[in-house]
């Protein structure tokens, strides 16, 4: 095993990543910038080295400081975390080219399942169900209105190189189109420095169901069941829950074997995530692959009691997965939420500031994955993730009281600072979620349902 | 605060100013008090307050550390000195080559914009540059040396300091 | 103090102000005092709130009821009046029997083991007694309804201070 | 269901069983003393009832003042925790007396069981193994000292009202018997308000290894399975795990089935823990019953998936158990560590003061009951249990591993405030332990080799 690793990443993932490398005895390099340098990781890791300014692009996306940081430390593999440069083949490359281990899919997989358009294709390939779209991206935005056109509206356009809910856009309107297609390009080149785009027939209310992989790169894979995350907003997840509640008869069957068989396709290696949206006709198809540990991995660890992040760590260091399929077992139903530093009353707003007091949820069969601590300073600077409550339970009535009470216990104070905690408790007490019939259209329905409470009666 | 100017009794009504000042400032404060001074003769608003909460804990506990201001507060030394700190993370290189004369000794005066050392970082020679005079007192990083971005290389003092 | 008699001396007016303003200022503070200065000399308000945290944490941080003393610290009114608690859980009584007259009215005065109520707690009745003299100024509960342990049930002036 | 519980304990336990509650929609009444004012589940609570000073015996001790505040704010049930008022037969008769549900197996029955020496033959009764020993309280020194000389010493003499550690000494050496006797008879009489005194053999470096049963009071007794809780300072558990570690062949599961057998025999109600002690021959005797819940209760739960408290409060409540031996699937390795504010370098002194710092541990497979938060004062009036941390691994060597890891992030800091986490890290690094070795010797152990290794060499 590596004596030591260095974690590309920040926030309450880093954190995460050090703890599983702690119990294994492995030797963590953390990474900072200027706004991170007195982070929980920073103080939690064996060593914290301050690789560049806050803006992300000059630290936590800096290829350079980073594997120069893991050479002069003596790391022998580098955790890439989610977000960030997990996904990047190129920094996959410069890893190997330096003698340190990426530890994700080979920069090749990362290549080929990062081009949306092209995992796509793959997963056609494979027999996998896709929605209606464009075998490829687009060349020319007459191209794309003559697809869009064959498939019919509503169309979803997504960036090629995008995931994650991020670089996509619904057209509804066929006059829409050549605007929204020219913005979305422009982000896209912004974003992703990669201008393309494809194309999607757009499903409308579906749930979003994926489904967890491990692959050993030895040409085995197995699955470790399936999280809805259809709670969302504007792309972004809320709440995750495995296993995924009232799919009709054998079709989470029916999807975990798909993935398997998509995954065994390409050789998987590591840990992977494979996305499907299930319309409500009760079919599901293919959405995208994540080649990483996913934000909400702490469902799935929590049914099955598999470490996800010692998985990845195993197959980096070429021992193999510690699991069959048959060693998986998944008990119970476990809930994730996250708390997010922002303002629902305002949009959503990001709201920075330092943490007076920071009291998280403990208890029985209740996790926290968190970087805040009291005194802890939430800067505009990254994502607004402030902490993950996940908690079991045997059923799903059980944990979603459960996730209420944890979330009612949840306190946190600070000058400024506000919360998704009550959003997050008026969710789980919807009739809608509680009866497992939501949607992605969830959050938007509720809006509504907002906007009518507020309009004067008669 | 011409304001004060407006009244016969210059010193009770400046006062009287000052603490209205001061109750505003102390409404729109960042966080709760710990002093507030009024005083009249040459006329002095100052109010206090504790950096934050943790950072006023004894220092037993650790908060203190964990609340410590997140962006770097290294306040400018009084006697004007400056630092040239690591552009990057990597390795520390005082001469262009091998056994090469350093770029700058201590004592050596530099200009804004000389090459004052290297920082190596995947084989890419980074040029470290003043970004403006002053007289070298202090070479901070031994030679060859890994450094984080932001470590501190040289001290500098200003030029005119540096005058006899 | 000098504030009482009113005066257009500047320097006293000042007085009256700073006081005045020291006033307004410690109200915009949710944390307690420490200190309060008034200076007339020169003019001077000086206020100070302490530095612990957790009193100095905005109100909205429930770290103030948290780090607030375990024990009650209900420091005894300035005006001498004390109060006459609770010494169990149970349901208050005024009277010895229902219909009878209290034990006790507003404005009469108590001696030393004076029963002044009752406390019922599990079918015993349990006199409750003035532990000094005194006359009663208010009684805090009303007749038949629960009071927890601690809980004032009277509040007494002092006899001397009940002298006309 | 109960509408509204009061709690009449405080510290971690009351929290404990308020969270439970609240998940399951009943309105909770917690009790404080004057010193518990602001403690959390004062905070935590619907309503909280000061009922009398700090002094213990004026307020958790008070069972006036508990029922009272329970009747006058319309509590159906009383929970009563672990210690204090938990196991007295006369206030779970009060309780009842007053109309209020003792939650707790009934009053004649703690009577029964709570006699240690009348438990000890019920438990012969029913033809577990019990160590040689006095088959009743003894009524003088004189039969005592003949006992004594015939079951041969070491003997363990007994408060017959005492356990749970408390009450008993140990004597090698005949001449000490007389005044033994004598001490120990006082500080039952002081402690217990009951003199008696019974006696036993003495078993040298034996496991402390204890069954968790459940049972509905009609008869149905289920077991949970067992735990080893053998890391132990003057009779008082530090770690507890389960399943316990290295027991020879079918032995654990006899322990089970004695436990189960024996607690049907008394047609036991509620949650319930039968106490048994492995001496190095590989077999076992009864030692006691704690008809209540167990601090180390979350072991358990974390194994099961089974919430105690909701089983108590099920059969309280007339519903039965939610689950039957068939559900009970024990997977994986659980520990718990118990982290007082106590001074290990000066005798485990208890050291009061306020939490300037309190950041418990979190993250994977992580649980911990507190009611610690920072600025919490902690005093000299009650036992110094400050959290308890419980870990969950697949195996023994990770549930180590993962212990160790969260042991070393708990950060507590306060003016004199110290703690027993780096005791607790040093007993689960100790080879001894690690190899599941370990007896209730294990601490006296540890304690002469720091001696040993502190004398000068040569």
């Amino acid at each position: 095993m590596f004596s030591t690793v260095l974690i590309a990443n920040r926030g309450e993932i880093a954190l995460r990543v050090a703890r599983t490398c702690r119990e294994m005895g492995i030797r963590t390099i953390a990474v900072c910038s200027d706004s991170d340098r007195d982070s929980a990781v920073a103080r939690y890791a064996d060593k914290c080295v301050r690789i560049g300014p806050s803006a992300a692009r000059l630290s936590y996306l800096n290829p350079a400081a980073i594997v120069t940081a893991a050479l002069q430390n003596g790391a022998e593999a580098v955790h890439p975390g989610y977000g960030f440069l997990s996904e990047d083949p190129d920094f996959a490359e410069i890893c190997e080219a330096n003698g340190l281990t990426f530890i994700g899919p080979p920069a090749a997989l990362l290549r080929r399942l990062g081009d949306k358009a092209q995992a796509r294709e793959i997963a056609r390939a494979a027999g996998l169900p896709v929605l209606p779209g464009s075998s490829r991206s687009l060349a020319s935005l007459e191209e794309a209105r003559e697809v869009a056109a064959l498939i019919g509206y509503p169309v979803i356009i997504k960036a090629t190189a995008g995931g994650g809910g991020r670089g996509m856009t619904v057209v509804r309107d066929p006059r829409e189109f050549g605007r929204s297609w020219a913005r979305l390009r422009a982000v896209a080149q912004a974003t992703f420095n990669d201008p393309r785009l494809y194309l999607e027939k757009f499903l409308e209310n579906a749930r979003h169901v994926e489904v967890q992989v491990l692959g050993d790169g030895a040409g085995d894979v197995i699955h470790l069941g399936e999280r809805d995350c259809s709670v969302q907003r504007r792309r972004q997840k809320l709440v995750e829950e495995t296993p995924a509640p009232g799919l009709p008869g054998e079709l989470a069957e029916r999807i975990r074997a798909a993935a398997v068989y998509a995954a065994r396709e390409v050789n998987y290696a590591g840990a992977g995530t494979y996305e499907f949206l299930v319309g409500d006709d009760g079919d599901f198809v293919f959405m995208e692959v994540n080649c990483r540990i996913q934000v909400e991995h702490p469902v799935t660890e929590q049914v099955t009691g598999i470490d996800l992040v010692r998985e990845q760590l195993r197959v980096a260091a070429g021992y193999g997965l510690s699991v069959t399929q048959e060693d998986v077992r998944p008990r119970g139903v476990a809930i994730e939420v996250r708390v997010n530093a922002e303002d629902p009353e305002r949009g959503f707003l990001p709201t920075p500031g330092v943490l007076d007091e920071f009291l998280p949820p403990s208890g029985p069969f209740v996790r926290v994955d968190t970087h805040g601590f009291p005194g802890f300073r939430v800067t505009a600077d990254y994502d607004p993730l402030l902490a993950k409550v996940t908690v079991w339970a045997p059923d799903r009535r059980q944990a979603i009281e459960r996730v209420d009470r944890a979330l009612a216990e949840f306190r946190v104070a600070g000058r400024g600072v506000h919360t998704t905690r009550d959003f997050l408790r008026r969710v789980v007490a919807h009739p809608v979620f509680r009866a497992a019939k939501h949607t992605t259209g969830l959050v938007d329905e509720m809006a509504v349902e907002d906007a009518e409470r507020l309009r004067p009666a008669g | 605060m011409g304001m004060t100017n407006e009244t016969t009794d210059p010193t009770a009504h400046g006062i009287d100013e000052l603490c209205r000042q001061a109750t505003q400032l102390a409404r729109t404060a960042p966080a709760p008090l710990r002093s507030v001074r009024v005083q009249a003769g040459e006329l002095l608003v100052a109010l206090e307050w504790p950096e934050n909460p943790a950072a006023a804990a004894p220092p037993a506990a650790g908060v203190v550390t964990a609340a410590a201001p997140a962006e770097p507060a290294e306040a400018p030394p009084p006697d004007g000195t400056f630092a040239i700190t690591a552009p990057l993370v990597g390795t520390f290189y005082r001469a262009p080559s091998p056994g090469a004369p350093p770029f700058v000794e201590v004592g050596q005066d530099v200009a804004a914009g000389q090459q004052v050392a290297i920082v190596e970082a995947m084989k890419l020679m980074n040029p470290v540059e003043a970004d403006r005079p002053g007289r070298v007192v202090e070479v901070s990083v031994t030679d060859g040396t890994a450094v984080e971005y932001g470590e501190v290389l040289f001290v500098l003092a200003p030029p005119e300091a540096a005058a006899p």
